[in-house]
């Protein structure tokens, strides 16, 4: 799925360059798309326009924001990341154990959550690790951490669930400010800070520049290994800060809190116009893909599509999505993976 | 300085001729190809020292048995892999198509197999076409097919298992070949034989590889790059389709949700065969040992005895080693 | 040429009149989803401490809520010695049963299922499938639904979280609450979706439910007590506290919130003593201190007592215990409701 | 980085001392000996040519300069000091920097992250980027050049010639590393240039030569003795000499690298012989139009060499793809030997007997990672197979005699082209189409780019036996004295239109200046 970066049909058209200035259509697409689609939702249903709707969907939005946050680095470098669901088990369940709960006297509040999405970024570093030290595919070496993860989750559960007492944790997925949980906060401000990254520090441009042409980084004398470690590891703190954000929302730690995440965000990535092959994209994308997603989600419940269909109409739609983005840049001899 | 310096005259051409050696592949390189089987035999001799009684015959039987459906469906998909794309949508397919031959098995009987096969090698073929003409990426095509089969499959089935009780059909299945070797397991070995003997002797080998290596090259030069990602995308979800008869046969039923958690070890038994992620390099014999290694994780760990948790665990580390022994790192430019 | 069943020669088909096994030379294997689930992790548990009781061990396998990784673990342990191996299996889903005894039959392993099995398949007809336990999910759906009907007074909206759709555990609580919403024809199902048994899935199905439905709703009807729980974070979060809301299984976490007065009503199922009672049973037949010939028809396939636990009983049920004089081979169907219908 | 220096001042070579010293370097590729004990001097404040047939090691030996290949044996001094090389960093701290074959640059970056990627400096701070600074860094650098780019444009957005002005700006950066002059290597700088940005190129290296040194490869021989003060040449990983470039002429060189005199008849003029068939039109253009092109209008007669000249953007490749069925047209008529030809994808064009080189051969023209033979019989089938079937034997003796002819530098015919040098990676290219001997039309978009002057009198002669058998050819060459010596006919392409035909007969050739006049 991911391609070596040559064959990217980006730097295929070198010769014929079109100057690429202001806002292209791929990048103008998904955003247009999130507003038809919430529009067609709003005629549609009467219970989704409401301010109440609205709210919810941004809360809804918050979890998954978060961890696309960080798989959005991953696959801006070309890479792919499947090791949110162990990541996010073993930090919700060690943020449950770490701050007040039920199963032993801890109460580290704050620290417990710090030391919780540190481990998150453990997890990362060592998906990192495995792909730079022993040169095995990112595809395999966060499959490999998610189970260690969920491993690592299963042997702290060890059978009773824990759940939090912890005042601020809790008020974390309950208190409100203008509206909005404190959970949604902290989730923009994730995007924020992810938006920062990508676009004032080394490491972001780095991960942007690994996706265009890793090679090229290597004749300039920058050592990728680094950076590809630092991404995993920034991406597997936000996996830890979401498995946090489960915990506080559910007041327990869950093994399976990070279930499913994984592909939710590749696909909220991707509809929000990031590649696969890297190179493109980032988290103001991610962003408005996660909410294109969550809409989605919600708005089908909301105008009462069966059950049984609504996977089925997302998947529709997600593809119909991608297709009407990319009809615009169309080429014949293009490279599509 | 004025007249040229010419060095002493060594050689009358010093060039690449006299260097000109044999080609082929080296011996490290002979290696690295039998790197899957290396790995299988290791991890079966560390589940034995595990517990003794893992090494029988009856035992093996059984795991072969067992991997029968997972190697038909990563063989399948290792196609598609090594063109350069990714089919996710194979274990749901399978799904559907344990459904479906549930279904259409009172009205057809034993035709049902093929019709079942072929059904979903059309939805497969439908999946490429949607792939190569209207580019989306094959990842995003079989996410939302993915997702798109599990409603129909639920919607069918009324999202409920379906009985097969006429077992004739699929009696054969059951058999042995030789008196040892599980004939579902025999299947599989025939539809990786058969498949890898027509792309090495066809022209359509060079055509998968050139393709997965880089599409724009191999379209320039002529080659037949969408009927081949059809074909491809065909062949896996017939696989698909094959591996849902073996599931039906052994479930005695169908039901919507049956393969669905086999696509990440669909997926990982082709990584860890060596096959490369990002297309071109690779083999179905290669998915075949990869598949071995991945049914022997998921049933030999717990059969020997390792504490739930601690087989995640293991089962993370091993599937990373073992892609650690088996890619051939000259052949992948850039692992991402 | 092909030949049939070559590697089966282990088993002894249709073993009943086999010689018994020695109590050491038993082997016991309990199997469920997860060990990261309290309920099926309580069941485990049972199951080891049933084992510790004849001085065995259990063997715990689990298999991640995966069908297939289910059947492959159960083929490959009957490829080992099955002279005396007991197996307390939890099906995934009713169509897992039948190749699971199908191979215990041809194997001659004593076997016991819970839970989920095809209404249409006989226990009688195996020999060494001793026997089917299940709690009636019906009238389970259906108790919690009145214990619903009552919190709310009688009339009122309420919403439903079904489980994974595919089960027979889901359908038939499911069906309780019709015939509950029957007997209380002021109470109106608002909407219904699957939250597929998880407290995650539960958080977010009910958050986007209860701004659909907004204050209409008065109750909401889970199908397990994890989607129970998740429904009450919701609602937390949503600070609505004027909502009832009811599940089935009566895990720890309900208990707590029904003592505490968030939760309405739950039905006991009894993790410990289905994890243990599975493997007595095999074991009393493995060993020769029962018959399956002896074992009556009714208690071939059976329901389990069960409990409505509300706030008037709750206290009963806090801390359970596991009393081994439940796994004697005198008293294994004592907790019987009578024959599945 | 001063560790890595290891001076040896008793062997310390007589004074002045030289930019940079290489001796008997030596290095080894499974089945290549691509540096056979090369021996170079770089001195201070010159530019030096380096020249050599493809494959003779030039890269490689460059490669070593700035530690991105390690070889077996040798050494390398810099400015008296012996030192080893083991990345790019630990070169660009002695002053070396170089600009690849192929263009480096991170294509979604921005053109001012690309000039100081890797020694970023204050630019990053505690790893933040503050992007004042580094716009200023970036700008110093492209001031130095005196260009005038955008420093925060993205990379992508750039023409070619800018890209490469990008190249050079980044590779000055070492200048702020070392206090001592840098020596600056270009590899085949103006093998992707047209003529206009190679004089600015050339302004940019005389300006260069004032405070470095440059080491300059090409193989346009007429370049490397306009620009270079001096040039060494290297064959089959040897240095087999060298020369001043003062009083030199092509063919002095010449010599030096094949080790013979080769023909003054570049473009084998005298071979070209119009067949019978040359009067009827093989290819008939009428009115085709597409996104960079409109109503085109072409006719190729079989056995003629057709030209087409244009500067970037005139839209001459987008013909050629479109001809190949590689790009879209909206109108147009076109037949081959009159029939309608299918535009609608390559499968059709090939089925009709169209062939097309591209000129982006590392992504668009070979597979990499396939062997020589897999790449030369990717098209043509029917050459390698029996029915569906393919016969290794039938393949084996056919790429054997195709590496035989086009004297191919390959080890084996199963070696990864990926491993061959430029040149010979062209001439499989090439090979490809010819292997079946069914060519009606070839369509060429820079059929010699980066090969060495004895590959293209190889390719030229080969072009003209096509021609003289008949095939049609449409030639975008890499030089106008190429499109010149070549061609029959050009065609003036300017803006996305045909504009001007000049006859171009042998004897009656027009000269560059004609043709620039209706280009720009
Ligand atoms: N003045 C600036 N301040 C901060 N960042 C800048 C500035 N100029 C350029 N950049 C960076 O250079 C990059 C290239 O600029 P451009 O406007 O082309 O955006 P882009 O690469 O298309 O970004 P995106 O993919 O997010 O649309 C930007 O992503 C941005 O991070
Ligand atoms: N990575 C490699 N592996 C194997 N062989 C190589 C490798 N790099 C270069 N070679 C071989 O070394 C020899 C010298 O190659 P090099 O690229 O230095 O030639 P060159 O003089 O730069 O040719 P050109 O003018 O075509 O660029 C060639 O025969 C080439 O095939
Ligand atoms: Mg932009
Ligand atoms: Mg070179």
């Amino acid at each position: 799925m991911t391609s070596p970066a040559k064959a990217d049909d980006e730097v295929a058209v070198g010769p014929r360059p079109q100057p690429r200035r202001g806002v292209s259509l791929r990048d103008a697409g998904p955003p247009i798309a999130l507003v038809v689609i919430f529009g067609i939702f709003a005629v549609l249903s009467s219970d989704f326009r409401t301010v109440g709707n609205v709210q919810n969907i941004m809360d809804a939005a918050a979890v998954l924001a978060v961890v696309t946050c960080g798989i959005t680095f991953v696959l801006m470098m070309g890479s792919i990341d499947l090791s949110a669901p162990g990541v996010m088990g073993a930090s919700a369940i060690a943020v449950a154990l770490l701050v007040a709960n039920n199963r032993n006297g801890n109460d580290l509040g704050l620290l417990g959550v710090l030391v919780a999405v540190g481990l998150g970024a453990a997890l990362g570093c060592l998906s990192g690790l495995a792909l730079v030290s022993l040169k095995v595919p990112s595809f395999m070496t966060t499959l490999g951490v998610s189970a260690v993860g969920l491993g690592i989750a299963t042997l702290m559960f060890s059978g009773v669930q824990p759940n939090i007492s912890d005042e601020m944790l809790h008020g974390w997925a309950v208190n409100r400010f203008l509206g909005l949980a404190y959970l949604t906060w902290i989730a923009m401000g994730c995007v924020l800070v992810g938006w920062l990254i990508q676009r004032y520090s080394r490491l972001g441009r780095y991960a942007y520049a690994i996706g265009g042409a890793e090679e090229v980084l290597a004749l300039s004398g920058v050592k990728v290994a680094p950076f590809k470690v630092a991404v995993f590891t920034l991406a597997g703190s936000f996996y830890g800060l979401a498995g946090v954000m489960v915990t506080s929302q559910l007041s327990a730690g869950l093994v399976q809190a990070g279930k499913g995440y994984d592909f939710a965000a590749i696909t909220a990535a991707v509809v929000g116009g990031t590649l696969l092959t890297g190179g493109r994209g980032g988290v103001l994308h991610s962003a408005v893909g996660v909410l294109l997603v969550i809409v989605l989600t919600n708005g089908l419940v909301q105008i009462g599509v069966s059950p049984y269909w609504q996977g089925g109409v997302q998947g529709l739609i997600v593809v119909a999505a991608v297709s009407a983005a990319v009809i615009p840049q169309r080429r014949r001899n293009q490279v599509t993976k | 300085m004025a007249t040229p310096v010419l060095a002493p005259e060594s050689g009358q051409t010093p060039s690449a001729e006299a260097a000109v050696v044999k080609g082929g592949p080296t011996v490290a390189q002979r290696v690295t190809s039998f790197m899957p089987v290396i790995a299988l035999v290791a991890l079966l001799a560390a589940l034995t020292i595990a517990d003794p009684d893992f090494l029988t015959q009856r035992s093996l039987t059984a795991a072969v048995r067992t991997s029968a459906p997972l190697v038909v469906l990563a063989a399948g998909a290792t196609l598609v892999v090594l063109c350069g794309g990714i089919d996710l949508s194979i274990a749901a397919l399978c799904s559907l198509s344990t459904v479906l031959f549930a279904m259409w098995l009172p009205d057809l009987g034993g035709l049902t197999i093929l019709v079942v096969i072929a059904a979903a090698g059309a939805i497969g073929a439908i999946q490429g076409l949607a792939h190569v003409l209207l580019r989306i990426p094959s990842f995003v095509v079989t996410l939302g097919g993915m997702s798109i089969f599990s409603a129909v499959a639920l919607v069918i089935s009324d999202a409920g298992p379906i009985r097969v009780i006429d077992r004739d059909a699929t009696k054969w299945l059951n058999l042995y070949v030789a008196g040892y070797v599980p004939m579902s397991f025999f299947v599989a070995l025939l539809v990786v034989a058969v498949v890898s003997l027509v792309l090495k002797l066809t022209p359509l080998e060079s055509f998968v590889k050139a393709i997965g290596y880089s599409e724009s090259a191999a379209r320039l030069a002529g080659t037949p790059v969408d009927i081949v990602k059809v074909a491809a995308f065909t062949i896996s979800g017939a696989c698909a389709g094959l591996a849902a008869v073996m599931l039906a046969s052994r479930n005695f039923s169908g039901s919507p949700t049956m393969a669905d958690n086999l696509l990440l070890p669909a997926v990982a038994a082709i990584v860890v065969g060596g096959t490369a992620i990002t297309g071109g390099h690779g083999s179905l014999w290669r998915s075949l040992a990869g598949a071995l290694v991945v049914t022997l994780l998921r049933v030999g760990l717990p059969i020997v005895g390792v504490p739930s948790a601690w087989e995640q665990i293991l089962y993370g580390a091993i599937i990373v080693a073992a892609v650690a022994l088996t890619l051939d790192r000259s052949k992948v430019a850039i692992i991402k | 040429g092909c030949s049939e069943e070559a590697s089966g020669g282990g088993g002894n088909d249709g073993g009943s009149e086999a010689s018994a096994c020695a109590p050491e030379d038993v082997t016991l294997v309990g199997q469920v989803r997860n060990e990261s689930n309290p309920y099926e992790a309580s069941w485990l548990d049972g199951g080891d401490a049933f084992a510790e009781q004849v001085g065995l061990e259990q063997q715990r396998l689990t298999y991640d809520g995966d069908s297939t990784k289910q059947q492959e673990q159960i083929t490959q342990l009957l490829a080992g010695n099955t002279d005396c191996l007991v197996m307390n299996i939890l099906p995934n889903g009713d169509s897992d049963t039948l190749p699971i005894v199908e191979g215990a039959q041809e194997a001659g392993a004593f076997l016991v299922t819970q839970w989920n099995k095809p209404a249409d398949v006989n226990v009688e007809d195996y020999s060494q499938w001793l026997s089917h336990i299940t709690y009636n999910g019906v009238e389970s759906g259906q108790q919690i639904g009145d214990a619903l009907a009552e919190a709310i007074g009688g009339s009122g909206g309420i919403i439903a979280l079904q489980g994974i759709l595919d089960t027979g555990a889901a359908k038939d609580r499911y069906a309780g609450l019709e015939a509950s919403l029957d007997a209380n024809p002021d109470v109106e199902l608002l909407d219904q979706q699957t939250a597929n048994f998880s407290r995650d899935e539960a958080l977010a199905v009910t958050k986007t439910l209860l701004t659909k439905h907004g204050d209409k709703i008065k109750g909401i009807w889970a199908a397990n007590d994890d989607m129970a729980l998740g429904a009450l974070a919701a609602l937390e979060q949503a600070g609505r506290t004027d909502v009832a809301v009811v599940g089935i299984d009566a895990v720890p976490d309900a208990l707590t919130a029904i003592e505490d007065g968030t939760m309405t009503a739950t039905v006991s199922s009894d993790g410990p003593w289905q994890g243990g009672i599975g493997l007595a049973i095999g074991y009393c037949v493995a060993t020769g201190e029962l018959a399956v010939d002896d074992i009556s028809a009714e208690d071939r396939a059976w329901f389990a007592e069960q409990f409505l636990i509300t706030g008037d009983n709750v206290a009963d049920f806090t801390s359970p215990v596991v009393d081994e004089a439940d796994f004697d081979c005198d008293n294994v169907f004592s907790r019987s409701q009578g024959a599945i219908s | 980085m001063t560790t890595n220096l290891q001076v040896h001042p008793e062997t310390e070579p007589s004074a002045p001392v030289n930019a940079l010293e290489v001796r008997g370097l030596v290095k080894h590729y499974p089945g290549v000996k691509a540096l056979d004990g090369v021996d170079l001097v770089v001195r201070q404040h010159e530019v030096l040519g380096l020249a050599g047939e493809n494959g003779a090691g030039k890269s490689t030996l460059l490669k070593a300069l700035v530690g991105l290949v390690r070889p077996d044996a040798g050494e390398i001094w810099v400015r008296g000091e012996k030192v080893r090389l083991r990345s790019v960093v630990e070169a660009a701290d002695h002053g070396i920097g170089m600009v690849f074959q192929e263009q480096s640059l991170v294509p979604n970056l921005t053109a001012a992250e690309n000039i100081v990627l890797g020694s970023e400096g204050a630019g990053v701070k505690r790893g933040i980027y503050r992007w004042d600074t580094m716009r200023k860094l970036a700008q110093e650098q492209l001031d130095k050049i005196g260009s005038h780019i955008d420093p925060l444009a993205r990379t992508d957005s750039l023409s070619f010639a800018e890209r490469q002005m990008v190249e050079i700006a980044k590779v000055l950066r070492i200048e702020e590393r070392t206090s001592n002059p840098p020596v600056i290597i270009l590899d085949e700088p103006t093998s992707v240039l047209e003529s206009k940005e190679i004089e600015t190129l050339f302004t940019q290296v005389r300006r260069l030569r004032e405070f470095a040194s440059v080491v300059f490869v090409s193989h346009r021989l007429d370049e490397v003795l306009d620009v270079c003060d001096r040039v060494a040449v290297l064959r089959g990983g040897q240095s087999v000499g060298e020369m001043p470039t003062a009083d030199a002429v092509p063919t002095d060189l010449h010599r030096l690298m094949i080790g013979s005199t080769g023909s003054d008849d570049h473009y084998h003029e005298g071979m070209s012989e119009r067949s019978a068939a040359a009067a009827e039109p093989r290819l008939v253009v009428k009115g085709m139009s597409g996104k960079t092109f409109r109503d085109v209008d072409l006719e190729v007669r079989a056995g003629e060499i057709v030209g087409i000249v244009g500067v970037h953007g005139s839209g001459r490749e987008d013909v050629c793809r479109a001809l190949f069925g590689a790009e879209p047209t909206v109108a147009g008529e076109v037949t081959l030997d009159g029939a309608k030809l299918d535009l609608s994808g390559t499968r059709a064009a090939v089925a009709s007997g169209v062939g097309y080189v591209p000129a982006e051969r590392k992504i668009e023209g070979m597979v990499g990672p396939m062997s020589v033979a897999d790449n030369m019989t990717l098209t043509k089938q029917k050459s390698r197979c029996a029915g569906p079937m393919v016969v290794p034997q039938k393949q084996a003796t056919l790429v054997d005699k195709w590496i035989e002819r086009l004297s191919i530098r390959t080890p084996h015919r199963g070696t990864q082209i990926g491993r061959l040098s430029g040149g010979n990676q062209q001439k499989v290219v090439l090979a490809r189409w010819l292997v079946a001997g069914d060519i009606r039309l070839l369509l060429l978009d820079h059929p010699t780019r980066g090969l060495d002057i004895g590959a293209r009198s190889e390719v030229y002669r080969l072009m003209r036996e096509l021609a003289n058998s008949g095939v049609a050819t449409v030639l975008l060459a890499d030089s106008l004295e190429e499109a010149i010596g070549m061609s029959d006919r050009i065609i003036v392409m300017n803006d996305g239109r045909a504009t001007k035909e000049v006859a171009c007969p042998s004897g009656g050739k027009p000269t560059p200046l004609d043709l620039v006049k209706e280009m720009v």
